[in-house]
This record gives structure tokens, C-alpha cells and sequence, in this order.
């Protein structure tokens, strides 16, 4: 038995030591982990991350500053844990030097300190949750995608001033990114006067929409939904059948209508207004270019949102390295150049980092479509450069807490 | 009809028949008796191939059933009236007779069993699980008939019946007889046995130790003293 | 004393021994991934040994072992995030707390026996997953709680944080596996086999098998909390997926591959899974057919688990 | 064995009043009251299905009584667990064998000598460390005459060595009431003589009550017979009038005959 | 008024989709004795299935029908292959169904990727019929209707019909019932296909009511050990009123107490077990 363990030991150790071959080059190559799940109920997220990064390293093929790039992917699965035993290994074992991905909020925080203590940069691309580049930021930390807080700012701004809101019902996911939207949307929309009548919480797991749609309160203006996803299929199914959608608009977070969604959705999702900072059917140059060659590589019609927002990170990691000449191995310096970097245009738009480590980017309001056989986001609205402060003072803005189910309370509930 | 031919059966470890041998001649009625696990159940068992023989073989009309599983056993045209019954409780008087009934031209109808039995007729939609003892064994006698057997293997039918009912299940084992069936009669009541068998072994401790006509047997107090202790 | 008894264990300590000081010795040389997984493999072990004593010796097939799994993890979570507590407070808190729920639990669950055990214990892990999502302000809700930092145990000579916190694991699981020992051999060991093999006859021999079943659940849950904490070191974080059902089968799987009733069987199993999981996955994006593809060849071809094939092999 | 002597003739040794056991719709037991004076031996006897195992069970504790009262030197024990009533010195055998079968020979009996001691929630010792319970385990070991099959795993045994453990567990607990369900059942007329003499043997003080077939174990051993049908009481007696009685023969024995096997 | 009428509806609609989900697996409990950790995947199977078809044929009930089968063919092949290597010994029949389950998991996200997908019923499933000033979907009325008609079919063949009371003895004993010459390893299989075919139903009426994705598999199979576990195993009866129950029960609790809702099907799971053990309409 003895023999069978050592032996099966020997195995494994052989095994992880021969595959990290390095050929021997005058330079090594860059190495970037990365993590996403590629199996489990977010594995499509996780491909579809990988296609946006991996599609801009394949268009500079795989070369920046005369240096080879080397992107190591790891399976977070579905589990937060697994990401952080991921991380562990890329930073103890493979010695990365940046490291991407990571989709799920509790993923991130999990991993943050994993890999500040390390002092290995990191940049997430996509996980939403506000305090990590707020109060529980981190030094090595940046974040090219987005923040719940920052889109429910955005959105409470559009339902007052161009909807004509007065009172909201939010049907909202209980959650990080449903507490954090539904809480940046009712501070700005009920600082300008508005009143959140209602917020409903359901269970990530919720098969059946029935009971929520049926007590939504009937005098709300419009509806706030943050549910993604999935579900978000049954919500809107739901919200139609109930003939809510005929008598009221309905404002979701941005993936509620993600283009992945799109077709599952069909006709029960027209009219519906979101909320993100990309959509399929923007209208620039760099953005078609860039639908054109994922399409080629995922061979679909529809182009995910975690697509799009990973070539632009990668656009703008290879370009941080690229100003540092390649030299990765001088950290801070690297580091301090990463959040300095600023990209003009990108599928999305222009990308820069704010001092937190966070994303200035744009915000666009789309409204779901049929174009044709296909459906698309219209994009009917920009809101440039949106700061994850909205237009409060950092400082000030900090000193309050994050946005939770209970804040800001419900006053007009 | 039926014989079987050195058979040894095994429960995991423990080794219960021990080379068993004997034979059933076509209409007769073979009587098996012993003391409680001397092994006469497992020899119910692995005939009907609930639990078969590692060893040895089982062989009905000359066709091999050792190792047939108990449904195609079953078909052959055995079938097995179990130690306790063994009714099925969601089953009605009526379905458990109609379950596993195989028609055959002038066999064993509902209507038959009826006669047989009267006192099932008048709880033809009762629960099984509800009858009496005595009613629930006249009703896995009349389900086993519904089969048409040709040999039944009656695991102590008389198990908790009082007088009355052994004297019926008696006089059914001999009209059966009557029709042509033979049958394996398991039994701890040594007088029931004497009374109905052709021939009687004695089993003990996985083994046949005495065979011999039922006469012989009443006649030899110290065989029956020595392995039923009477 | 009976010298004679002592033979079969004494073979085991041996070869325990051995396992341990090879343990021990590799991990400087090994690749430092191999040393987390052997980590983590080394707190599931716990976890698993721990079930093992319900589901392999007193035939308690729990599906709500992760509960308390989790309870100990969340309680070292808070005191460690929220009161600075130390690593030997912690791991005191989490245990107590585990057995303090089990016993809560028991009282629940073991009326039910066989599969409606199997049942009930899943209702209570399924009720105790939603508590971990919604009980906000205790357990930090989905994201959980992060950043508790490793224990700092000073181990001579190492700086590694990887190999060190591996250390510490390993000597909790040495004296983990000391106690585990123990109370198969013990006479309370011997009392939940009988209850496994016979509930009726322990009871006309005097014995309460409720509370022997309850003392059971009790001592498993304190390992089981044990193992949470060092889990919440070992990941730095503890969430809601701590709690899941994917979690508690997980501890289920490990004791049926590596062969329940034994408590050497669920050692293996869960070094074998963790490993499948995180090795197997470095090399392919297929890793879950893999792991697939080992449950059924382990239940189709090694009936007694995985230490039941090593059994027949020698 | 430490069994107490009686604790007077006053005070019956078990007693029960109208105790009864219904299942489903089925009246199991009904209505039966009997009463055994301290250090007596007496047979229930009766045809299967007549509700003798099921008495057992009800005075034991395995299961609880629908109506009736069951009393053990005095005290009321309707309701008490079945566990303490084995501590309160009721001691029980199966008709079915019921051991730990996985278990060997050795820890089965030593099971049996930790159930009354507090060493049973002992967890961090090994059992070989006790010398009591295995000094009484080994001593009983040797006087069922099984001292060379202790390492044996109890599964791996005869019948006949599995009904002298099951024997023999019961003697460990100490009973001052015994409980015998058909200890010779299965055995050899050898084997039968032998528990029988070992029986006989037992400390006087020990009341037994006995539920046998086999009627040369039952008359060697008791002085009294009741006899159940049908879940109710039927006769009592000694074993000579029992035998006589014409009521018995009819419901037992068959017209006539003794023919329990 | 209006709130109760809509949230009964929607609680007996639920209902129905957990009958669907729960008959299947109460039979193929009843019958081999096996906690199935792939029922989930069957359900799944279906779904994705369901969604080709609809693709392939454009017709719904085609769909619905072929799909059920396509995963009854599957199980039956499942049983006879693996299952009946591992007959009555349950932690591994736990060990080889979860291996199955995992293998389905991950053969679906090959085969069919990781975007949900929603099967699209008739028109009229979009639609609703109003009654005296309340309207019903005509979607969760299909599910009704659908639960319905199953119960009643799989109700009438169990209690009127032989193979029915063929499956009830085996059920009650199932060696006895060998020995009658009924062929129970068949049965066996027969029964664990209609359990998957059961699954199958469920998985496209499902999809056609909340979509499909991955991980969907382990997402429902609690729900469906609720109603097998909470009606008693093998019960179909039991897993109707189980099911009724639990969807009216869910239903109000979400509606009337939000904030419990992680609780409103577990926690009375728990309850019932803890009081009877073997569930509501449970044989020991």
C-alpha cells in the first residue's frame, strides 16, 4: 500500500514539474494567469471571457514589447474556493506576473489578498462588487469592467430625468450586485425626488417568478430589475405573461438582456431598457471590428458582454506593458504604469483608471430590439466617463456603507 | 420432476446446504422436515432461485434451473408458497390473484381459487395486508395457483394457523394432488407431514440425514427423537 | 491488557507513521502546488475521517455534514476578521461551536434512519446553505467573509507560508488521526459498530443508542468543525459554497471511494478527489469527466473503495 | 453471576396487567395479565403467531404496550426505555439470532459486559486496556465452551455457536429477570440438551421466563406453563396439567398428538 | 380577492412543475430502492433535448415526446448497463449515479455550450385567457394540465391495471413477485424508464416555463427529493399531495414573507421528517 502511495506521488510530482517546460530564450516569456470558470453552472461566461482576452493576444500574436506572452488558464469552477487555490498555484508555482479574470464577486474578494500579499498586480475583469476598488481596495488591485453602484447611479439618473419616474417597484436578486445597483439606483433617484415603493429580494435560486411578479404594487411607475442571468429569462418571461411589460417600462441591470440571453428571450424582452457599458450594437468602428473577428472564433450570432469587456482589458494590459517596455519584472513600476495607462478607444470606448484602481468608462442605455431576424441592445443613450463615485466626492462617499438589502433603507416602502 | 443433485448454498460466508441431494416424482408430494435452521428454507431458496446454488445442480422436467433467475424458474412451472406469507399489503384480494396469473386451458381461474377459498371471494377488494392469518394464507396458496404450477414448494404452510384452517390447507394439498401437482412440503409439524407426504426427508444442519416413507418414519421413534425431538 | 489485540493496530500506527513521515519529508522538494493541494487534501481528510465515524462505523449516512463543517469555518471567520482572535481561540471556538449544532441537530435528525436519514440531513444542510446566503450581517451573505490571514505559527526555519501553514495542518491531522485511533479502539468506538451491525440488541444490553448515535453526531460535528476552521485559514475566506450540497456529498464521496468503515479509506478518498479535482484540472478543461469516469469505475469495480482495492491487491 | 436474591415473595418479579399491542388493525396481543414470583421459571407456550414474541418485546421494551401496565419487582416500567430496563436487570435473548455479525467472537461478549458500566463512553483508551469487561467477557467466553473461537467474526459461525453467544450476551448483563425467546431453536437433540442443562444451571435467584416448542426443554426446565392464542391468555398450569388439558392439546398440539419439532 | 386567486393559481401551477419532477424519481425510488443523483441530469437531458427538436421539428408536442423518450432510452440503458451491477448496495448506487450525473453535466456544456436556452413553446403559450376578471397564462395552465393528466394516467395505470399492480407488489416484495414469474429485472428497468421519461416531460415543460442552462441538474434535484421525500418514497399519491402542498406552501410564503424565502421548501421537509420519518404517506 505503501508502494502504491509513493509511487502515485512520484507521479504527480513528475507531472507538474515537466509541464511548465520553459524554452530557454534570452528573455522569458510574460506570464499571465488567468481564472475563470470553464466548468459548472458559469462555465459559458468563463469561454466567453477567455475568447475576448485570448482574441487580442492572438491579434498581436501573442508578442508585446519584443517579449513572448504566456496566458496560463485555471478553472475557478464554480466554487470561490477553487479560484483561490488557483491563484495560489499561478503566483507560488508558475510565478506569474499579472493576474486576469475572475468573474464571481465572492471570487475576487476571496482572492485579493491571496494575491496582493503575493504583490502580484491584478486585474479583474469582470466581477462587479463596489468595495473592491472602495473600501476594501487594494493596492496591486485594478478593475477594467464594472460596479453595481456605479450602474444603479446611472440608472436612478435616466428613470427620473428621462422616464419620468416618480415611483419605483425593484425586483432585484439577493445578492452583492442586486444590493449594490438597486442601492446606487434609489440614492441618486430619490435624492432627485423619486420614491422606491417596493423592493422585492429573491433567492439566487428562484425557479419560479409567479409570486414576486404577482405583488409587485400596481401604482409603481416602472419597474427595477436586477436580475441576471438565467433567471432573468424566467423574470421577463414572467413580467410579460403577467402583462406588466405591455403597462409599464421595465429598466434592468444591463446582463438581465445580455446579447447571450438574447435569443432565449425573444420577443418577451422587447422594450425592455438596460443599462451596461457595451452593448453588440454600438456604433463605433472599433466596436464593429471587434464583432466581426469574435464572431469568427465563437461562431455565433449573439457576442457576450464578458467577451467584449475582456478584449478591451487585454487591449489595455498589453498596452501597460508595452509603456514599460516589457519590463515586468520592476513590480511597482509596472503596476503604477497599469493604472496610469489610458486606451482612447476600445470596443466599449475610451478606458481609464481612477485613483481607487476602478474604471472611468462610459454607460449606455439600450433598449432591446428586433433588427431583422436578430435582436440588439439600442443603444439610445451615453452617459461618458462615469466615475464608480457617480458625482459625489470620493472621500465623503466613502465614509458611508456599501450598499446593502437595508441601505438606503426603504423609506416609502 | 424435479431433482436436485448435490447442491451446496452459501449466505456469504456461511456454508448452509451441504450437498443436498433428492428427487420429486411427477403428482407426489414430498415432505421435508428438521429443526429450525436445519436449512430447509435455504433449500426452498436456492430451487427457486432466490438464492442460488454455488454448487451442484437443480434440474426440472431435465431442463438445468440452477442458476435461471426466479421469474424464468417460475415459468417453467414452479412456484413457491413462502414461509410467512409474504402478501403484498397495496394489493387487493382480487389483483394479488390476478398479478401473476398464466392462464391455461382448464387450469386455475379466479373463479376456481373462489371456490376454493370462499372466504376470499367475500373479501375480494379488501387490502391483503388487512386479512387474517389464516385468509392470507389461503390467499398465497390461491396466487400460487394462479400460476398454473406444476410442483409447488409450500414453506410451512401451517405457520400460525389455527386447527381449523390446517385441516383446509390439508384437504386443498390433497385435492391439488388430486389434479396432477406435486409439491415440496415443507413442514415443522410432524404429524401434518406424516399425513400428506409420499415420501419425507429429514433435514439437519444443511444435510439430508434420514429418508425414508412416512410409515417408516412414525414407526422410528429414534430417528424422530433424534433430529425433531419428539 | 491483551497483547494479542494490540498486534493489528500496532500495523497500522507502522504504516500510519510511515504515510506521515513521507508526508512530512516531501513537501520541502515538492512543487509548491502540491504542497496547497496536500493541504487542503489533509483538512478534507479530517473532515472525511470524521463522517467516516458516522457513515462507516455507526451507519449514519449524513448528507448535512457540511453544516458543521461550516459552522466551524464561519466561526473562525468572525473571530478572526471581527475580534483578532487567535489561532488557538479560533480552532477552540469552531470546535465547540460544531458540536454545540451537532447536538442541536441530533435531537433533530435521529429519528429517521437509513435513507430518510440521508433525507433529513440533506433538508438540514439544504435550510443551512440558505442561513449562510441570508443571514447578512453574521455571515457576510454571498460574498462571504475574506481576509483572514494565515496563522502564525512559527515553524523553525521556514519562511514559505505555503509549506509552514502545510506544517501546522499536518500536525493538527497527526493528532486529528491520534484521536480518530483512539475511539475506533475505544469501548464507545466498538459501542457505534454495534449499533451499526444491531440497534436492537445494544438496547436490551443496556445501551441508549439514541445518545450514543447523538454522542456520535456530536464528536464527528467538533471534528468536522475543526476541519471548517482550518479550511477558513487554509482559503482565507469562507462563503455560502462552504455550506452547499455539493460540499456535503463531496465528504460523502470521499469516505464511499476511499472505502467506509475503515477510517484509513476516507484519508485516501479525500486526497484522491481533492486531487482529481485540482490536478487533473490543470492539465484539461475535461477534468469533470474525469472525475466522473472515477466514481462509476470505483463503484462498478472496487465495491469496498479504494482501500479495498488496495487490500486485494497486496 | 451477581443476581439479587428475590426480593421477598411479596413482590411478583414481573408482572403484567392487561397488557396489550395492537399493529395496524390486528390485535397482537390482547389483554394479558400474568405474574411471576421472584426466582420462578415459567414457559409461554402457544402456536406461532400467538403473540409470545411479541409479550416479549412489550415486557422488554423494545416496543411500547397500546393499553396495560407492565411492573418489574414492584416498579412500574410501562413507560421506561428498553434500555433501562436491561439496567434495571432484564435481561433478553432473540428467537432469531441477533448479534453484531461484522464483530468477533471476543468483542461481541464485550459489548455485552460494557453495556451497564460507564467505561461504554470511554473514548480514548483502547478497549484492550479495560481488563474488566474482558476478564468477564473471557470467563463467560470459556463457560459456553467457545474460548477457542474468540477471534472468530461472529458472522463466520455455526447456528449452534451463534445461539450459545446470543446465550450468553444476555448472562452478561447481569439479568435478575431472564428473557428466553426459543433458545434451543435450530439446535441439534446434542446441542438442546446441552443449553438446557446450561439453563438449569443458571443462579437460582434468576426469574426466567421461557417461550420453547421443544416441550422435554420446557418440562426440564419450569414449573409453570402459560399458555397464549390467538394474543390472549389461554391456560395456566403446571407442566403436567398443561399436558393433560384437552383445550391445550386441541389449539397446540393438534388433535391428540405432541408434535412440536 | 385578487391576490389570492393569482397566487393560488401560481402555487398549484409550481405545483405542477414539482409533481413533474418529483413522480419520476418517487417511482424509481419505490421500485429499486435508489437515491438517483441523476434524475437532475435527466431532467436536464430532456430540456436540451426539447430545445433541439423544437429547432429541428418547430412542433412542441413532438418535441415534448420525442425528448421524453430519447431520456427514457437513455435510463433504460443506464439501468441495465450500470445500475444492476450495483443492485442494493446504496452508497454505491449514490457513488455511480453522481458519476453519471457529473459525466451529463459536462457532456451538455460540450455539447450544447453554457448559454441558457429557452424552449419555445406554441404561440399560445405566450399568451393568457382571462375569467372573470382574472388571468390565467396559458403556459402555467399547460403545466396543470400536463401534471394533471399525468397523475391521473400514471394513478390509473398503478391502481387499475396489472403491470400497474405488478409494479406495486414488486414494490411491497419484489422477490415474492419474481417467484410468480413476473419478470422483475424488466419491470425494474421498465420503471426506471418511465421515471426518465417522467424527468424527460419535466425537463421540456420545464424549460418551456424557466429555461435551461447548465448546472440546472443539481439546481432542481433538491426540489425533487422534497416532494418524494416529504409525500414518502414510492407514493405517487403521496408525491401529488407532497407537491401541492409544498407549491401552495412556497407560493404564499415568497408572496406573503419574503424574507424566508430560502426556507419555505426545506425547512417544512425538515419538519415533516422530523415527526415522520417516512414522510407524509410513507411505509417504514
Amino acid at each position: 500500500m505503501k508502494k502504491h502511495l509513493v509511487l502515485a506521488l512520484v507521479a504527480l510530482v513528475a507531472a507538474v514539474v515537466l509541464v511548465p517546460a520553459a524554452p530557454a530564450a534570452e528573455k522569458p516569456p510574460i506570464k499571465i494567469g488567468f481564472i475563470a470558470p470553464k466548468t459548472g453552472n458559469f462555465a459559458q461566461f468563463g469561454l466567453d471571457m477567455l475568447n475576448g482576452f485570448k482574441l487580442y493576444l492572438s491579434e498581436i500574436d501573442y508578442m508585446i514589447a519584443g517579449r513572448k506572452v504566456e496566458l496560463i488558464e485555471e478553472d475557478e469552477g464554480a466554487t470561490p474556493a477553487n479560484a483561490v487555490t488557483k491563484a495560489r498555484k499561478l503566483i507560488e508555482h508558475d510565478k506569474v506576473q499579472l493576474m486576469g479574470g475572475l468573474l464571481m464577486a465572492a471570487a475576487a474578494y476571496a482572492v485579493a489578498p491571496v494575491v496582493q500579499e503575493a504583490g502580484v498586480p491584478l486585474v479583474i475583469t469582470v466581477a462587479a462588487s463596489d468595495d473592491l476598488t472602495q473600501r476594501k481596495a487594494s493596492k496591486y488591485l485594478a478593475r477594467v469592467s464594472l460596479t453595481g453602484g456605479e450602474h444603479g447611479h446611472v440608472a436612478g439618473d435616466y428613470a427620473y430625468r428621462k422616464l419620468g419616474w416618480r415611483k419605483v417597484a425593484v425586483i432585484a436578486m439577493d445578492y452583492g450586485w442586486g444590493h449594490e445597483v438597486t442601492g446606487g439606483f434609489q440614492r441618486v433617484f430619490e435624492e432627485l425626488g423619486g420614491q422606491v415603493i417596493q423592493k422585492i429580494w429573491t433567492p439566487v435560486i428562484t425557479t419560479d417568478f409567479g409570486p414576486y411578479v404577482a405583488s409587485l404594487k400596481p401604482e409603481a411607475d416602472g419597474i427595477l430589475d436586477v436580475v441576471t442571468g438565467a433567471a432573468s429569462i424566467r423574470l421577463i418571461g414572467e413580467l410579460r405573461k403577467a402583462g406588466v411589460l405591455d403597462k409599464k417600462k421595465v429598466l434592468a441591470a444591463g446582463t438581465a438582456t445580455d446579447e447571450t440571453l438574447l435569443t432565449a428571450l425573444g420577443d418577451t424582452a422587447l422594450g425592455v431598457l438596460t443599462f451596461l457599458p457595451w452593448s453588440q450594437a454600438l456604433d463605433t468602428p472599433e466596436n464593429k471590428r471587434f464583432v466581426e473577428r469574435i464572431k469568427q472564433v465563437t461562431k455565433k450570432d449573439y457576442v457576450g458582454f464578458s467577451g467584449a469587456i475582456n478584449y478591451g482589458a487585454a487591449m489595455w494590459i498589453a498596452e501597460a506593458i508595452r509603456q514599460v517596455g516589457g519590463d515586468v519584472e520592476n513590480k511597482e513600476k509596472f503596476f503604477q504604469t497599469l493604472r496610469a495607462t489610458e486606451i482612447k478607444s476600445s470596443p466599449r470606448g475610451p478606458i481609464k483608471i481612477d485613483k481607487y484602481g476602478h474604471i472611468i468608462q462610459n454607460i449606455y442605455i439600450r433598449r432591446v430590439d428586433k433588427v431583422g431576424n436578430l435582436y440588439q441592445n439600442t443603444v439610445i443613450e451615453t452617459y461618458p466617463s462615469v466615475s464608480q463615485f457617480w458625482k459625489y466626492n470620493p472621500e465623503e462617499y466613502l465614509k458611508q456603507p456599501i450598499y446593502s438589502r437595508d441601505n438606503p433603507p426603504c423609506r416609502h416602502c | 420432476m424435479l431433482r436436485v443433485d448435490d447442491v451446496h448454498t452459501y449466505y456469504g460466508d456461511s456454508h448452509i446446504l451441504q450437498g443436498v441431494s433428492l428427487e420429486i416424482p411427477r403428482a407426489a408430494i414430498v415432505g421435508i422436515l428438521g429443526r429450525n435452521g436445519a436449512g430447509k428454507t435455504t433449500l426452498v431458496r436456492s430451487v427457486m432461485g432466490f438464492t442460488p446454488a454455488r454448487r451442484g445442480r437443480i434440474l426440472f422436467d431435465e431442463a438445468e434451473i440452477t442458476r435461471l433467475r426466479p421469474y424464468r424458474i417460475a415459468r417453467l412451472g414452479l412456484c413457491v408458497v413462502s414461509q410467512g406469507r409474504q402478501i403484498f399489503p397495496s394489493l387487493d384480494v382480487a389483483e394479488t390473484l390476478a398479478v401473476g396469473a398464466r392462464p391455461k386451458p382448464d387450469g386455475w381461474t379466479v373463479e376456481k381459487v373462489y371456490e376454493l377459498f370462499p372466504p376470499l371471494r367475500a373479501r375480494a377488494h379488501h387490502p391483503a395486508g388487512r386479512l387474517s392469518g389464516g385468509e392470507q394464507q389461503m390467499l398465497a396458496i390461491g396466487r400460487s395457483l394462479m400460476t398454473n404450477p406444476s410442483l409447488l414448494l409450500l414453506d410451512e404452510p401451517t405457520e400460525g394457523l389455527s386447527p381449523l384452517y390446517i385441516e383446509a390447507v390439508g384437504h386443498v394439498i390433497r385435492t391439488l394432488q388430486q389434479s396432477g401437482m406435486s409439491m415440496l412440503l415443507v413442514e415443522q409439524r410432524l404429524r401434518f407431514a406424516l399425513l400428506y407426504a409420499d415420501y419425507v426427508h429429514i433435514m439437519s444442519r444443511g444435510k439430508i440425514v434420514h429418508s425414508s416413507s412416512p410409515q417408516e418414519l412414525g414407526r422410528d421413534a429414534d430417528v424422530r427423537a433424534r433430529y425433531l425431538g419428539v | 491488557m491483551d497483547v494479542a489485540a494490540t498486534r493489528a493496530p500496532m500495523r497500522l500506527v507502522t504504516g500510519l507513521a510511515v504515510a506521515l513521515v513521507i508526508l512530512a519529508g516531501l513537501a520541502p522538494v515538492l512543487p509548491s502546488y502540491v504542497v496547497i493541494l496536500m493541504t487542503e487534501g489533509l483538512i478534507y481528510a479530517i473532515a472525511a475521517a470524521s463522517l467516516d465515524l458516522l457513515l462507516g462505523f455507526a451507519g449514519l449516512a449524513s448528507l448535512g455534514h457540511s453544516a458543521f463543517f461550516a459552522v466551524g469555518a464561519y466561526t473562525t471567520a468572525i473571530l478572526v476578521t471581527r475580534h483578532q482572535a487567535s489561532f488557538g481561540a479560533a480552532l477552540a471556538a469552531s470546535i465547540v461551536l460544531a458540536a454545540v449544532a451537532s447536538a442541536a441537530i441530533a435531537i433533530l435528525v435521529l429519528r429517521a434512519t437509513g435513507i430518510y436519514f440521508m433525507m433529513i440531513t440533506l433538508a438540514v444542510s439544504l435550510c443551512a446553505w440558505g442561513l449562510a446566503y441570508r443571514w447578512v450581517s453574521l455571515t457576510g451573505g454571498d460574498t462571504g467573509i475574506v481576509g483572514i490571514p494565515r496563522p502564525r505559527v512559527p515553524w523553525v526555519g521556514l519562511a514559505s507560508g505555503t509549506l509552514s501553514f502545510y506544517y501546522t495542518v499536518l500536525a493538527l491531522f497527526v493528532v486529528c488521526l491520534a484521536l480518530y485511533l483512539l475511539l475506533i479502539w475505544s469501548p464507545f468506538g466498538k459501542t457505534l459498530v454495534g449499533i451499526r451491525d444491531s440497534e436492537s440488541r445494544m438496547r436490551v444490553l443496556g445501551y441508549n443508542v439514541f445518545l450514543h448515535k447523538a454522542v456520535a453526531l456530536v464528536v464527528a460535528g467538533a471534528f468536522a468543525g475543526l476541519a471548517g476552521s482550518l479550511y477558513a485559514y487554509y482559503n482565507g475566506f469562507v462563503g455560502p459554497s462552504a455550506v452547499d450540497l455539493a460540499h456535503s456529498m463531496q465528504f460523502v464521496l470521499m469516505v464511499i471511494v476511499g472505502g467506509p468503515g475503515t477510517l484509513v479509506g476516507p484519508l485516501i478518498g479525500a486526497f484522491a478527489i481533492t486531487f482529481l479535482e485540482k490536478m487533473v484540472s490543470v492539465f484539461t478543461e475535461r477534468w469533470v469527466m474525469v472525475l466522473a469516469a472515477a466514481y462509476v469505475v470505483t463503484a462498478l469495480w472496487a465495491p469496498r473503495g479504494m482501500l479495498g482495492l488496495l487490500r486485494a491487491a497486496r | 453471576m451477581t443476581g439479587h436474591a428475590g426480593d421477598g415473595g411479596a413482590t411478583p418479579a414481573v408482572q403484567c396487567e392487561g397488557v396489550t399491542r395492537w399493529f395496524g388493525g390486528l390485535e397482537a396481543v390482547s389483554q394479558v395479565s400474568l405474574s411471576l414470583a421472584a426466582g420462578e421459571r415459567r414457559a409461554i407456550i402457544g402456536p406461532n403467531g400467538a403473540g409470545k414474541t411479541t409479550l416479549f418485546r412489550l415486557i422488554s421494551g423494545e416496543m411500547p404496550v397500546t393499553a396495560g401496565r407492565v411492573r418489574l419487582f414492584g416498579r412500574d416500567i410501562t413507560t421506561t426505555p428498553c434500555h433501562r430496563r436491561t439496567q434495571l436487570g432484564l435481561g433478553r435473548t432473540f428467537q432469531i439470532t441477533n448479534l453484531f455479525p461484522t464483530l468477533s467472537v471476543l468483542d461481541n461478549l464485550v459489548l455485552a459486559a460494557l453495556g451497564l458500566g460507564r467505561t461504554k463512553f470511554s473514548m480514548l483508551r483502547p478497549l484492550w486496556t479495560y481488563p474488566e469487561p474482558r476478564a468477564r467477557a473471557l470467563e463467560t467466553l470459556d463457560t459456553v465452551g467457545l474460548a477457542d473461537k474468540r477471534d472468530a467474526i461472529v458472522r463466520t459461525l455455526s447456528h449452534g455457536e451463534q445461539r450459545q453467544i446470543e446465550m450468553a450476551l444476555a448472562l452478561l448483563t447481569c439479568p435478575r429477570v431472564l428473557l428466553l425467546d426459543e433458545p434451543t431453536a435450530g439446535l441439534s437433540p446434542a446441542e438442546s440438551a446441552l443449553m438446557t442443562r446450561a439453563i438449569q444451571q443458571l443462579d437460582r435467584s434468576i426469574t426466567i421466563l421461557l417461550i420453547e416448542h421443544d416441550m422435554d426443554v420446557v418440562f426440564d426446565i419450569v414449573s409453570r406453563i402459560t399458555v397464549l392464542h390467538l394474543g390472549r391468555f389461554f391456560a395456566e398450569g403446571s407442566p403436567a396439567e398443561v399436558r393433560q388439558d384437552p383445550r391445550v392439546q386441541e389449539i397446540y398440539f393438534g388433535a391428540g398428538e405432541v408434535t412440536a419439532c | 380577492m385578487e391576490f389570492w386567486v393569482n397566487q393560488t393559481f401560481n402555487g398549484v401551477s409550481y405545483a405542477a412543475l414539482l409533481f413533474l419532477l418529483g413522480g419520476g424519481l418517487t417511482l424509481i425510488f419505490g421500485v429499486m430502492k435508489i437515491v438517483n443523483i441523476a434524475h437532475g441530469s435527466f431532467y436536464l437531458v430532456g430540456g436540451y433535448l426539447g430545445v433541439a427538436l423544437v429547432a429541428a421539428t418547430g412542433n412542441f408536442y413532438l418535441a415534448l415526446l420525442g425528448a421524453a423518450l430519447a431520456v427514457a432510452a437513455g435510463g433504460v440503458i443506464l439501468e441495465r448497463v450500470f445500475l444492476r451491477a450495483v443492485e442494493g448496495d446504496d452508497l454505491r448506487q449514490m457513488l455511480l449515479t453522481m458519476g453519471i450525473a457529473l459525466f451529463f453535466q459536462d457532456a451538455c456544456l460540450l455539447v450544447w455550450g453554457g448559454d441558457p436556452f429557452n424552449l419555445r413553446g406554441p404561440a399560445y403559450f405566450a399568451q393568457s385567457v382571462k375569467l372573470g376578471g382574472f388571468t390565467f397564462p396559458i403556459l402555467r395552465l399547460f403545466m396543470i394540465a400536463a401534471a394533471g393528466v399525468l397523475f391521473v394516467v400514471l394513478w390509473w395505470f398503478q391502481e387499475k391495471t396489472r403491470a400497474g399492480a405488478m409494479v406495486r407488489a414488486a414494490i411491497d416484495n419484489a422477490e415474492m413477485t419474481e417467484a410468480l414469474g413476473i419478470n422483475v429485472p424488466i419491470l425494474k428497468m421498465a420503471v426506471f424508464g418511465l421515471g426518465a421519461f417522467l424527468a424527460g416531460v419535466a425537463g421540456v415543460v420545464g424549460s418551456a416555463f424557466m429555461g435551461i442552462y447548465p448546472g440546472l441538474d443539481f439546481e432542481i434535484l433538491p426540489y425533487a427529493f422534497v416532494v418524494v421525500i416529504v409525500g414518502g418514497m414510492g407514493s405517487l399519491s403521496g408525491a401529488f399531495v407532497a407537491a401541492l402542498v409544498l407549491g401552495l406552501l412556497d407560493n404564499f410564503g415568497k408572496a406573503l414573507f419574503p424574507e424566508i424565502s430560502y426556507f419555505t421548501l426545506f425547512a417544512p421537509m425538515a419538519i415533516v421528517l422530523a415527526f415522520r420519518p417516512t414522510g407524509l404517506f410513507g411505509r417504514a
